[in-house]
């Protein structure tokens, strides 16, 4: 599963990107997310707060509900400011 | 129809130019230009998510046509960093008549704020720097349209 | 703060740059153009009453002025003989925001088709011509600023 | 009194500008247009329909009830089309 990250959740997370295998258990965004938040403490404190992300999967908007597979590119990030 | 993500300075007239060049049936065009404010802000980094954008913009874009009967529209937003003055984004709506082209210019803008995977860094005039929070009445202004 | 009534053709684009070149205190522009639509139409001709329109153009700036924050605004409106694809109107307002911008832009083209002393008269592509009816619509759309 | 005509009025009355001295008995737009309308078979054409025709008093949009005097210029169109 490809994991990005932007703007200050890739700022607490260390990284842009990476390569996870989190395993059948991970189904959902959310399952991901508690994967991801307890790789190291910058992750924790990237996903502390899950109000302030968004999620994309595979590049469409998605949810916390949303279903994840194993080739998945899914992103989380603030809410956009563009414009 | 035509979205551009670049970091590359754009000129607005130029785009909005070539937007009608050549053409007759288009009476009417209603643009956006969002510049950088000075004053306490430095610069602005514009970070963006690649592939996500473009598809996201061009989807906004295609629901304005859906909504409206335009004759030519264009999105062009820049991304890297930029200092105060500098154009961000440019959204153009053309139409045969006036009140398509401005409800869809104000309909890619409330869009594009909301639905873009662009996010902003202010870099301030004391050196420190921070992210831009989303602000509510963006939401807001996208709601409006249903 | 500029008004404008000419013959000769203007460069939207080129006008736009000029309102914010230098300025570091505008984050939105909103434009809107006109342009003489083909087809059926040959040629437009533009009368207009020399000194009222200057005045009512100053005037519906003015307003506009007082009714949204506006860091800049112009009106550039064209008289005579024009081809298809040509600009008729340029108006554009700056601000802080995207709203006041929008909504100003919208503002002063709805008060200038109803309070501008102007006049087009179609030149159709069988040799026959005629003044254009006022619309309706137009003073509909007047009357949703209250 | 300055009169001005502008669009089909102009056509119709066969003059963009005329100098007139009506009287003291004009002291309203709509004695004007009367008085006007006599001129000539192009006058009377152009005030034939009041409701499409539209007047400004030096410079400002007015009505037929509104007053003019010896110095005003007075203007007749239909309604504007700019834009």
């Amino acid at each position: 599963m490809r994991v990005l990250y932007f703007a200050w959740v890739r700022e607490r997370a260390g990284c842009a990107a990476e390569d996870v295998a989190p395993g059948a258990g991970v189904t959902t965004v959310s399952d991901l997310a508690d994967f991801l938040a307890q790789l190291s403490p910058g992750h924790a404190a990237a996903f502390a707060d899950r109000t302030r992300l968004r999620v994309a999967v595979n590049q469409e908007q998605a949810g916390f509900d949303s279903p994840v597979a194993a080739n998945d590119e899914v992103a989380f990030f603030p809410p956009m400011t563009g414009g | 129809m035509a979205v551009r993500v670049q970091s590359e300075a754009f000129d607005a007239a130029a785009e909005m130019a070539a937007l009608t060049a050549g053409r007759e049936d288009i009476g009417a065009v209603a643009s956006f230009t969002g510049l950088v404010r000075g004053g306490a802000i430095r610069a602005m980094t514009l970070e963006h998510y690649p592939g996500m954008t473009e598809r996201a913009l061009a989807a906004i874009e295609a629901e304005a046509h859906r909504r409206w009967p335009l004759k030519a529209s264009l999105i062009v937003h820049r991304v890297g960093r930029l200092l105060p003055g500098e154009p961000i984004v440019l959204v153009a709506a053309a139409s045969e008549g006036r009140h398509a082209a401005f409800e869809a210019a104000a309909f890619l803008m409330d869009y594009l704020k909301t639905d873009a995977p662009f996010w902003k860094c202010e870099e301030r005039a004391d050196g420190t720097s921070d992210w831009v929070d989303a602000r509510e009445a963006d939401g807001t202004a996208k709601a409006r349209w249903g």
